[in-house]
């Protein structure tokens, strides 16, 4: 039996399907200065994410997890969007993000690929599984101190 | 053969239609969708009879008492229990087996009895006992299934020996379909001087059960999950066995003389139903009764079969599919959980909802099970009475068209 | 005032004949009978959106969970608690009690703590605690009342110290009609480092509450005395203190993750939430919190009060006809409990009957009161909205002509 | 406040409201032979009965309790019709007043006054207030040895 190419229907652009067939940035950082990752009990989603950040920008970052094609194309577009931006500029890319999904707000072309999981947030029940990265980002994001060499969790 | 024609008609919520799609439903496993017949004895109840049964002398009150207890005797009946004084009402089948747990449990299991249970078993089957281990030092024991998704009886019988107190199973498994050997595993619990409690949920909606035949010592059930209103659920212990138990629930009704230094019981089963009942749903619940032995338990069985094997022959003709649980219908019954290379379960649910089709996809209450499968979570479409293949159909090809 | 002529044609069971008479329902204390709104949003849900909950994917599981959790803030707001995550669905108050009773009771309570309860409790905050006291050691201590059916606060005082570790009381009796002075108990309690737990039971639907003021740490009370459908109960618990306790009944929905040697619990309320809950009852319960806070709950209390005057006046002009509870209707709500020198309370409730009045006669599950009153019954005719002082009367004339 | 009358309605006879107001053979016997008692816990009806049997005839019979005018006036129409009959004779009224009581059947007239309470019949909840004096009665009956000089329990 040979899996044949995902089809999935309008919601799932072509571009979310590429995103969870061909994850950009997937593995593990070397040398990462953050942690984190995230659960969501209910679905079983996973995330876990290392971030690499100096002079405040993240030159840095990879994500690994198993979950569904919303989850995980979310987070593989999220790093491609934040990947050698400021920590300012990624704070202002989290919050046009939660607006998009969780406020109903119009999509910010800031956005970029993202742009396609704005169908999502007409889908209450499918929202955490595309929030699930940014929470994980976040999390990082808010640990004070470089978590460097740390082993994975 | 079922007149399905007929029979659909009497569910309003299937006119329904989702995303411009008349509704599929097959998340039956989880609920199944009422019949008018049910609707209105519910409507019926609240417009000509509703008052508290049990205490009081008015008419309302004689009359709500009668049309509560009779379904006492309709609930015996659907299960091939002789008598409806060892039928207790509970909310569900969770409620069921922890009330076990805690008026049976509490009093019979010490440090180090076992409880066996199986890699199978639903939620609801496991965490009651989990919380009656902490409480009494008991310790459990999962019976494994085999591959083809049928329950291990060889190492069943290594598990149940001399120490095990109870086993606790589930009839037909809400994730797999498998209906298992409740006789035989009976037998090897008495023979072990334990008790064998059968989890109901999914069997007593889709196949003819009779307790005294299964030879199990608890059955427990939910009518929500046969035609019935949420709220309901039974509980069936042989016979003198109820009397036996320790109180679950303290309360109104439940009592025979209250002092200020404690208090004594009222008979079975009225010791285990405290405070004011579920009554409109419970008497509604006749309706539910009612409506399968009119149709004929067989009959539905048959029917499952039938919608069940199709369902089956047409997933798996679909590249990347994989069927969880046994492929032979006389071992299963319409729960057909599936995995496809493609997709996530969940993207799936989603996308075929989008067509209107209700499947269910998650670990299904059954955690255990997920990680001996080894996947997340699973999709799943159930069957039941109101559907036909045509319906099955609509379900897979949408997988088919639109996830792969 | 309310409009008691237009709310009168919302119940179609008031339509009824009993005995060749229009029914005249004056048994609300045991159950109220149900507007056409809430019947109207069960046969609506079950049309149209009955799925089950919290796990589904698809269109309509997720339609029925934002319509339950919805009830959940309706809930919260009826009884003026700020979080709807303090809000468990039970069956009922009694199902609130235990569940207090073993979910923190067991863990808080040992040898020689002390519950205080009064001689005016329901069997239902009775029974749960003589259970734990049996299954912990703890012991109970009961504040009488004085003979115009209030609480005796000076004995409180005495019996509310240091081994306390609970008050549980009634918020108004639903046998004296007293309303009892929560919200100083409320400070007894806690100055003696205790928590109070309200059962409200019969204020929840009569008077307006606010659990904040009150001062209280569990609240208690049941749908089906308030317009709402059977099965559904309400526990409301003092922010925070949920979270701290163990679980209650074991199953799916209120697990995080489960393994073979253990589990970890779902957030709150969910933690308290196993098994399939009573879905459509707890959903047609919104249309019961919407119907009272249109009439406004000052509205229904000044209602009530009116009746509850006139009825205890007319009682009063037959000779022989003594009113147990207060007389001032400020310090009581509308369940009027009396006794006739010259018949029996079951004699009284049959032969109203026969004119079409459903009273209550019997212990009504407060023995101890009872014996504290030295009466082994007494007669109750207990009021809500949809009457009016003409109904009250029919039942007063039904009395005096027929049973003196 | 001097109690009325009682009036009761067409179900509560002249005769049955009489035998409530004035019951027959109230009190206990200085001698049983038999004794018995019963409650019903439903509703706390009660009633003791103390019965002296000689030669297979009751020779006394008394009974005293409390409860509503069906349980007490059934008890007291009991007394009268069963006192200075043999058990044979006493075990044939017992399952007349069941029949007529539980199964339904017509009145018999071999059971006097107690045909008054025919219409306890139409109310099964009411029902057993009727059978308590009765299921006394035959406890005592089956008492194998004379309990003669026991005291009320
Ligand atoms: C004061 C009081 N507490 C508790 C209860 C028990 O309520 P439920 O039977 O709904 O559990 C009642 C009603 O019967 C009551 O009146
Ligand atoms: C096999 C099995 N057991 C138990 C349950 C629990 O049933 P309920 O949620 O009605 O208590 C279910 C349904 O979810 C089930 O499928």
């Amino acid at each position: 039996m040979t899996a044949p190419e995902p089809q999935f229907d309008e919601l799932y652009r072509d571009i979310i399907v590429d995103h969870y067939r061909r994850p950009r940035h997937h593995g593990t950082l070397a040398a990462p200065t953050q942690q984190a990752e995230g659960v969501n009990p209910v679905c079983g989603d996973e995330i876990r994410m290392d971030v690499s950040i100096h002079d405040a920008v993240i030159d840095g970052i990879a994500f690994d997890g198993q979950g569904c094609a919303i989850s995980q194309s979310s987070a593989s577009m999220l790093t491609e969007r934040v990947q050698g931006h400021t920590i300012a500029e990624t704070k202002d890319v989290i919050g046009k993000f939660r607006a998009m999904m969780v406020d109903g707000a119009a999509a910010d072309s800031g956005l970029g690929d993202l742009v396609a999981l704005e169908g999502v947030a007409q889908l209450p029940v499918r929202v955490k599984c595309a929030l699930l990265a940014w929470n994980v980002l976040q999390e990082a994001l808010q640990q004070a101190a470089p978590a460097a060499g740390k082993e994975p969790a | 053969m079922l007149d399905v024609g007929r029979i659909k008609q009497d569910f309003p919520i299937l006119g329904q239609q989702v995303h411009s799609r008349r509704l599929v439903y097959l998340d039956n496993a989880a609920t199944t969708q009422k019949p008018r017949q049910v609707i209105d004895a519910l409507v019926r109840y609240y417009e000509t009879t509703n008052a508290n049964i049990h205490r009081g002398i008015h008419t309302l009150a004689v009359q709500a008492t009668d049309q509560y207890e009779d379904v006492r005797t309709k609930a015996a009946a659907h299960i091939g229990a002789s008598n409806p004084q060892d039928i207790v009402f509970t909310r569900n089948t969770t409620e069921s087996i922890n009330l076990v747990a805690r008026a049976w449990g509490d009093t019979n299991l010490g440090e180090g009895d076992e409880i066996v249970l199986s890699l199978m078993e639903h939620h609801s089957n496991i965490v009651p006992w989990q919380l009656l281990a902490r409480r009494t030092g008991a310790v459990l024991r999962f019976i494994d299934f085999r591959d083809d998704g049928t329950l291990d009886l060889d190492q069943a019988r290594g598990l149940i020996g001399e120490r095990t107190k109870l086993v606790s199973i589930v009839h037909m498994s809400n994730v797999l379909g498998t209906i298992n050997p409740v006789a035989e595993l009976a037998e090897m619990a008495h023979a072990a001087g334990a008790l064998l409690l059968v989890d109901g949920a999914q069997s007593a909606p889709h196949l003819p059960v009779d307790v005294t035949q299964l030879g199990c010592d608890f059955f427990g059930f939910s009518l929500h999950k046969m035609l019935g209103p949420t709220g309901v659920g039974v509980l069936w212990a042989k016979p003198g066995l109820l009397e036996e138990m320790e109180p679950f629930l303290g309360g109104g009704e439940m009592i025979a003389i209250v002092k200020p230094e404690g208090s004594t019981w009222a008979d079975v089963p009225h010791k285990f139903e405290a405070g004011t009942p579920n009554i409109a749903d419970v008497i509604a619940s006749g309706a539910a009764f009612d409506y399968l032995r009119e149709l004929g338990m067989d009959s539905v069985r048959e029917h499952e079969k039938a919608i069940t094997a199709y369902a089956m022959d047409s997933l798996q003709r679909i590249p990347g599919v994989s069927i969880h649980g046994p492929l032979d219908v006389e071992q299963r019954g319409g729960a057909v959980s599936f995995s496809m290379d493609c997709a996530h379960p969940h993207d799936i649910s989603t996308i075929v909802d989008g067509h209107g089709v209700a499947i269910r996809a998650g670990h299904h209450c059954a955690q255990l099970l997920m990680r001996r499968l080894g996947v997340p979570a699973t999709s799943r479409g159930s069957f039941a009475i109101q559907r036909r293949c045509r319906c099955a159909h609509r379900g897979v090809a949408a997988c088919e068209e639109d996830v792969c």
